[in-house]
């Protein structure tokens, strides 16, 4: 049986990271791991997660499934986890270039920031206004966020009217983004959120109103967000791939340790934070994919994995 | 009826001999501190974790436990300071996170040696501090709430001038501290914290600045009546928060091989609670007036270690918090009883 | 008598507040419009509820840093009921109170029990209590609220004032009764006056520790239930921003954090304050990199103008900052 | 069966390092007031606060009316009857002066709503008993000093207790408002309450009382034994083991030396519009005044404590701009001595020698700003021993010490300044006998060796005792000037015309 010890170790307590948890467990059964426990930081705090990476060492681990709490502040932890000769894979977000993390395998967020703003255009033709809210400042992904925004509006002839950001906590979600309907719903067309509370909030926000002349386009898949679909308030979500993300990574740490290596000539992808990225699906979910997005991610998971060892390593 | 004593007029030395009097001794008296019963906590959780856990001793649990400790001791000491003057910063994350990232912006964007770079930090640290204790001593408000304010201010400069964005290029000498193993066990950065520690416990009990300031912060009034600059203690007590601030956050940067904003969360706020963990541990008063470097240095380190210890003994994730707040009020219900303890038997 | 209400803690705060929704009037007429106040009036219940939780504390002269963690469990408790147990939402509601009730009553008892400062205590109760709330949630929110709360939450007469403003406004009248009309009220600002005289003058100082820390409790539930209602689903991460707000607004409402003299008016003239910065941050479209700028600038000409109107004519006081 | 309401067997009480109360025992019989005398820090407060569940008592036991009486909390004392008013001053300051009065009554309710209009018209009673001019609804915050003293009086007397303790509830009480007060205590005596009177002033106790217990070193010297056929001498003798010693100084005239410090026509924001005086070198110059007659007002100002609003103020002959009081000392080594030491003299938390040594850290730091605590305490003991501060050693917290030894701190530290002009406002109130003796021949000591003393106070002995001459102040402002002969009748006489003068004049 394998030695391996995962630790799938996210960011924080958020709801997106759940589906590691699940992923973790299957990975273990399934490829006879010793261990892919989903060990969470009680706080979305840099210095919180560092210590418990740090103490997965001490207890063991082998393997590490990171969600880099910052791209750049989690590269030297990550550094030092992998000088233990462990490997350490960037999951769900990546480290910015270089660290010593296999590679980095989630969501493009720019791209899927990118994507969703012209699904959104689509539908709202030319000319049109948007809002977009989304997370905190302090998360580098927010400016690719933004700026990928802003580039899909002007590529499409339209204008984003308003950018309201450090809102990724159900508070001053609620206050801002209410506010911000209650002065300007009439001057906006279309809205596009990239971060999850700002999803939930926003989508709620509409459903409240009872205006479905306000387009939509959100991130994740928040049951809030789900429903608003379903009943036409939303106009789709961009979905991530969070339970493929843990199951793959899982295999692939386990494969890493039994002696293969990643490939000098994997086929990566190149994204603004790193030249070794593999995409774990960027969808989107529209009204037509909201009952069937776990099987179109399944689907996606199962592609994935089938040409994996074969694509990205070299085994012996 | 009592008798009338007559004509005995004796001479005394009243400072020393009278009433009859039993001295307590420095030793009784340390017994008696929150010091020594941190002291006690520490040993006593020590023994528990390390026979649950052995490899709770590991020289590299050891090593990660001092690291994230002394960054813990400076942040704990940045507040402890204010503390002391009735005050308190909120804003020892933003200032620490606007002197760290100017230091990075020194090493990548100036090119300069981390040396003077780290000095430069430290002055924005000093400068941001002091401006916080001049708008408090000139506007009379409440340290709380201008500090609340000057957070936001300064994080959002911050902010603003970076775009969020990292310095990654720091000097490999300095991001090696952070990695450094001496004797493989300590790291150079607790080193640091003992010998800042050690500075500030002479400052405050040897020089008349540090004097100053406690007695300012004990009784503004009186004080400012014995002659004393009140306000300018009180300045002088928010830029040395500052600078201890930012003396955490190179430790950051160093250890992060990075000055990265989000290095204290958003605002600076995830400093916040070990802020006051160390002070209120190490038995500062938070009214002001009494200062305990080793309390808080100790504070801050049995935190750590609790944090450390619980996560080690696999408690259900979820849950560490829970148990980390039943252990602090253990720690401290300890601490009362033994203190209860002593007295009532009259030990000390 | 118009002396009499200029010289009360809660004037200035009151002057800052009309002058703010005035000059925002003024320059956004939007701002007035009845949806927006309908906003506006809803962000201030509930963050009143949450100013009121911590006030009643710094009225007896201590903190309260559990607060947001005593909400997120109510509020988690009172979603998880109606999922889970699928109670009907009014006795899952009192329960969730009860929780609250519970919180307030045990933070209470060790302050008062072991004298050991209410910052230690509730520092550790707060870890506490956000760990049991996060290992009973696993940080999923709680979904299913009934569709009656989520109307609560939302509905509003005349289109202006939100159902969730009465709870509010009952709150602060019967409160404002409590502290200021009733004995059991007066013994907890006696005891933030001078707690050596209060205990002197026969006033028991633990009882009137725990009645503040159980009616910070249920404050804090109320808030906590009532966002439930307002989000519509029953976020974990409910309270946790909770702690800066609960003290700016009494201290912007003239509350000394050293105890034993609050304002239940000025509370409130400190919430809508603050709800108008956080409104004006977004009606303005102020760059979101500058936004903490601005909200921290506004937060100090708000007690600025306030602190300038106290200065006036006042003696020169040596070392009246802390 | 005993006849006495109160009975303390053998009573004490330890605090860390300090005996405070060795076997003491107190008789109480109704119908009576009872002197409780001793030096500072003999245990008098310590008893009080034993009585009154304050403190509790490690040996001994207390019985009323035979019953055993160890009360666990002040609400027990308080349900025994037992009412007092403590030497420190226990208001709420932001609560009214009718809810100060009755605050041990409203917690008996806690749910029965206020009925402010009648607790109003209740406290006008208490207010008019003691002829406190002041409104029940205004804030004790807002009034001064004396008329919190009687708000406290009364809030004893509205317990309408069995037996009642005053500990020192006259030093800072004017003679009429003494007078006032020793007239409800008859009262209160001939209606058969049981009261325990603690005064340094022997005066006062030989016209009240009826019985005298002295402490001595937290011993009994007497035990509840008749005051009749005690004269003062026998009394000092039970306090401090000798007789009093008055010392007398012959008159002086320093009026031709060189000005130490001048006021021209100062005005300031508290209210003075034209002070004019001079305080020659080595002079000992009084300000009498009564009560809120601006003689504080102007003291704080002289140090920069307060606004200056025109005029000029000049040391040693130059005009000096003075704007705070670390100005005041090192600039221009002007030091005062604050008449409330509890929120401006002392920082009573810290150790009697960090407050002792407050004022000299910066003459005794080294290039690097650095002072040992052994050179601080090497130039303060001096001062220390002199005042014979009782205190375990020098690193007991000072808020430890009795009242009057705190008070010998306050003064004690700015002896140790070794400033050229010092003004003292009030200085022994609330010291005994012998420490006031010692403090009047400090402050000539001082004067002899050059140092200026502005004195204020409001002890006309004292005045007459120490001053070579003093200004009489009324209304902030300088009504007239009295060389001092030392003849106590015409000195004194004089000094009250001067201020009956002026409010003639005021009244035309
Ligand atoms: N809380 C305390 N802790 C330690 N020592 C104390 C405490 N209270 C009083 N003492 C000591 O007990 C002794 C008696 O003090 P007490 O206050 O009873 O004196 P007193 O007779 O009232 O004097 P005074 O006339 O100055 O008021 C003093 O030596 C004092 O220092
Ligand atoms: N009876 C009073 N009623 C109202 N205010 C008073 C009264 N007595 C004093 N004050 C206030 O106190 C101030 C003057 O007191 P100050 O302490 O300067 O006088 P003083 O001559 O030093 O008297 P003392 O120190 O004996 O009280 C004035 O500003 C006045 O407003
Ligand atoms: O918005 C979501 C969440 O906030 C989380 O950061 C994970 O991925 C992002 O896309
Ligand atoms: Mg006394
Ligand atoms: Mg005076």
């Amino acid at each position: 049986d394998s030695t391996t010890r995962v630790a799938l170790v996210p960011g924080g307590p958020h709801p997106y990271f759940a589906a590691w948890e699940q992923a973790g467990k299957d990975a273990a059964r399934d490829f006879g791991l010793a261990a892919a426990d989903y060990r969470v930081p009680q706080k979305w705090e840099l210095s919180m997660q560092n210590q418990i990476l740090e103490s997965l060492v001490t207890q063991g681990y082998n393997a590490f499934l990171v969600f880099p709490g910052d791209p750049v502040g989690t590269v030297a932890i990550a550094n030092e986890l992998a000088g233990t000769g462990a490997p350490v894979l960037a999951l769900a977000g990546c480290l910015q270039d270089p660290s010593e993390a296999k590679f980095c395998m989630g969501t493009d967020t720019g791209n899927s920031a990118y994507l969703g703003a012209k699904e959104l255009l689509e539908v709202l033709g030319p000319g049109a206004k948007i809002a977009h809210f989304t997370g905190f400042l302090v998360d580098p992904n927010t400016q690719l966020r933004i700026d990928a925004v802003a580039r899909a509006a002007e590529e499409a002839g339209a204008e984003v009217i308003q950018v309201i950001a450090d809102i990724d906590a159900p508070e001053p979600a609620e206050e801002k983004i209410n506010a911000y309907l209650a002065a300007h719903a009439g001057d906006v067309d279309g809205i596009i959120t990239t971060a999850w509370v700002p999803a939930v909030v926003a989508a709620n926000a509409l459903r409240r109103i009872g205006d479905k002349r306000i387009k939509m386009v959100g991130i994740d898949h928040d049951e809030v967000v789900m429903n608003a679909i379903r009943d036409g308030y939303v106009h789709g979500t961009m979905l991530q791939n969070p339970y493929g993300q843990g199951y793959i990574g899982s295999f692939v740490a386990d494969r890493l340790r039994s002696g293969c290596e990643v490939k000098a000539d994997a086929p990566f992808k190149s994204i603004a934070l790193t030249d070794k990225f593999i995409d774990s699906g960027t969808v989107f979910a529209g009204i037509d994919a909201v009952d069937n997005y776990v099987a179109s991610m399944q689907a996606i998971t199962a592609e994935l994995m089938e040409g994996f060892e074969d694509t990205y390593l070299t085994c012996s | 009826m009592a008798d009338i004593e007559q004509n005995s007029a004796p001479v005394r030395n009243p400072v020393t001999a009278h009433p009859p009097v039993r001295q307590m001794t420095a030793v009784q008296r340390f017994f008696l501190s929150n010091e020594f019963g941190l002291i006690v906590l520490i040993v006593l959780f020590t023994i528990i974790f390390a026979s649950i856990s052995p490899m709770f001793l590991s020289n590299f649990s050891l090593y990660a436990m001092g690291r994230t400790a002394a960054v813990n001791i400076m942040i704990g000491f940045s507040m402890m300071v204010v503390i002391v003057t009735g005050g308190l910063n909120l804003g020892v994350g933003a200032i620490g996170v606007c002197g760290a990232m100017f230091g990075g912006w020194l090493m990548q964007a100036a090119g300069l040696h981390w040396l003077p770079a780290c000095f430069g930090a430290l002055i924005v640290g000093a400068l941001l501090g002091a401006t916080n204790g001049v708008m408090i001593v000139k506007s009379g408000l409440h340290s709380f709430i201008i500090t609340l304010a000057t957070m936001s201010v300064m994080f959002g400069a911050m902010i603003f001038l970076t775009q969020a964005e990292s310095f990654r290029e720091i000097s490999p000498a300095f991001s090696t501290l952070g990695r450094m193993k001496i004797l493989a066990v300590l790291s150079p950065m607790l080193l640091t914290a003992i010998v800042i520690g050690v500075l500030l416990w002479l400052a405050f009990k040897f020089t008349t600045v540090g004097r100053e300031i406690l007695a300012a912060g004990a009784n503004a009034r009186a004080a400012e009546l014995s002659g004393i600059r009140v306000g300018r203690m009180i300045t002088y007590a928010h830029a040395l928060s500052g600078v201890l601030a930012v003396v955490a956050g190179l430790m950051l940067v160093s250890r992060t091989g990075a000055a990265i904003p989000s290095m204290a969360g958003q605002l600076g706020q995830d400093w916040l609670l070990p802020a006051f963990l160390g002070p209120v541990l190490g038995g500062n008063l938070l009214t002001g007036g009494r200062i305990s470097v080793l309390g808080t240095f100790l504070g801050a380190f049995l935190v750590t270690m609790l944090t450390t210890g619980l996560l080690l003994m696999q408690v259900g994730a979820f849950w560490v918090q829970t148990y980390l707040g039943l252990l602090l009020l253990i720690a401290v219900l300890l601490d009362l009883a033994r203190r209860s303890y002593l007295a009532r038997n009259k030990l000390v | 008598m118009t002396q009499h209400i200029t010289k009360s803690d809660w004037f200035g705060p009151f002057v800052v507040s009309v002058a703010a929704i005035i000059v925002v009037g003024i320059l956004k007429p939007s701002f007035l419009t009845p949806f927006n106040i309908q906003i506006l009036l809803l962000a201030i219940s509930v963050n009143a509820l949450v100013a009121f939780a911590q006030m009643v504390i710094i009225g007896i002269g201590q903190m309260n840093l559990s607060v947001g963690a005593i909400g997120g469990l109510a509020a988690i408790s009172f979603a998880g009921m109606m999922e889970v147990w699928g109670l009907p939402w009014p006795i899952a509601a009192m329960l969730a109170l009860a929780v609250g009730l519970l919180a307030g009553v045990l933070n209470g008892a060790l302050v008062a029990l072991t004298g050991v400062s209410a910052f230690v205590i509730t520092l550790a109760t707060l870890s506490v209590f956000k760990g049991i709330n996060l290992g009973i949630t696993e940080a999923q929110p709680f979904y299913e609220i009934p569709e009656a709360v989520k109307w609560i939450g939302n509905a509003s007469l005349f289109g202006t004032i939100p159902l969730l403003f009465f709870p509010f406004a009952i709150t602060a009248i019967a409160l404002w009764y409590f502290l200021f009309r009733l004995p059991l009220g007066r013994t907890i600002l006696a005891v933030g006056g001078n707690s050596h005289a209060a205990e002197l003058s026969g006033i028991s100082v633990p009882k009137a520790e725990i009645v503040a820390h159980a009616i910070s409790g249920v404050l804090a539930a109320m808030a906590g239930i009532m966002l439930v209602a307002r989000l519509e689903l029953g976020q974990p991460s409910i309270g946790d921003d909770w702690l800066i707000l609960s003290f700016a607004a009494p201290v912007i409402g003239g509350a000394l954090l050293t105890g034993g003299r609050i304002s239940v008016a000025g509370t409130c003239c400190g919430v809508v304050i603050i709800a108008i910065i956080t409104q004006v941050l977004v009606l303005f479209n102020i760059d979101p990199f500058l936004v903490q700028v601005v909200l921290g600038l506004l937060i100090l000409w708000a007690v600025g103008v306030n602190r300038l109107r106290e200065i006036r004519g006042q003696r020169h006081v040596p070392g009246g900052a802390a | 069966m005993s006849q006495f309401t109160f009975q303390a067997h053998a009573v004490t009480k330890t605090f860390p390092g300090v005996v405070a109360l060795d076997k003491v025992n107190l008789s109480l019989t109704p119908g009576s007031v009872h002197a409780l005398l001793g030096e500072n820090g003999a245990g008098k407060s310590t008893l009080i606060k034993i009585m009154t569940g304050v403190h509790r008592h490690d040996a001994g036991h207390m019985e009323i009316d035979g019953t055993l009486f160890a009360p666990q909390s002040t609400r027990e004392a308080i349900a025994a009857g037992v009412g007092v008013v403590h030497q420190e001053r226990n208001v709420i300051p932001r609560f009214s002066v009718a809810e100060n009065i009755f605050l041990e009554t409203l917690s008996a309710d806690p749910w029965k709503p206020i009925n402010y209009p009648k607790l109003y018209r209740d406290a006008e009673h208490w207010l008019d008993l003691l002829e406190i001019d002041a409104d029940p609804s205004t804030k004790v915050e807002d009034l001064p000093v004396a008329k919190i003293q009687l708000v406290e009086i009364a809030k004893a007397l509205a317990l309408k207790s069995r037996i009642l303790m005053l500990d020192e509830p006259t030093a800072s009480l004017t003679q009429h408002e003494t007078e006032r007060l020793f007239s409800i205590v008859k009262r209160l005596r001939d209606d058969g309450v049981s009261l325990v009177f603690v005064s340094h002033k022997l005066e006062e106790v030989q016209e009240i009382c009826d019985q005298v217990t002295v402490l001595r070193d937290g011993r009994n010297a007497c035990e509840s034994q008749p005051l009749e056929g005690l004269g003062r001498q026998d009394i000092v003798r039970l306090m401090i083991g000798r007789t009093e010693q008055i010392p007398t100084w012959s008159q002086r005239d320093c009026r031709d030396r060189d000005v130490a410090l001048e006021l021209r026509g100062v005005a300031t924001q508290a209210g003075h519009t034209d002070v004019s005086l001079s305080l020659h070198k080595g002079e000992v110059l009084g300000l009498y005044g009564l009560v809120g007659s601006g003689r504080t007002e102007l003291a704080k100002a002289i140090i920069g404590a307060d606004k200056v609003t025109g005029g000029e103020i000049l040391v040693e002959g130059t005009p000096r701009n003075i704007t705070s009081v670390a100005d005041a000392l090192h600039q221009n080594r002007i030091g005062y001595v604050s008449e409330d030491r509890k929120s401006e003299g002392l920082i009573l938390m810290h150790s009697v020698l960090d407050n002792a040594g407050i004022t000299v850290w910066r003459r005794l730091q080294n290039a690097i700003g650095a002072f040992t605590d052994r050179s601080v305490e090497k130039a303060v003991s001096p001062v220390v021993k002199k005042l014979e501060v009782r205190t375990p050693s020098l690193h007991q917290t000072i808020g430890n010490l009795s009242g009057g030894n705190q008070q010998k701190v306050s003064v004690a530290k700015w002896l140790a300044a070794n400033v050229s002009i010092l003004i003292i406002d009030e200085p022994t109130v609330g010291v005994d006998i012998k420490t006031k003796a010692y403090v009047h021949e400090l402050i000539r000591d001082l004067a002899d060796a050059g140092t200026s003393v502005l004195l204020i106070t409001s002890d006309m002995p004292e005045m007459v005792t120490v001053a070579d001459r003093i200004l009489v102040m009324d209304e902030f402002q300088i009504r007239g000037e009295v060389i001092n002969d030392r003849d106590y009748d015409r000195v004194s006489h004089e000094i009250m015309q001067h201020i009956h003068g002026s409010s003639e004049v005021a009244a035309e």
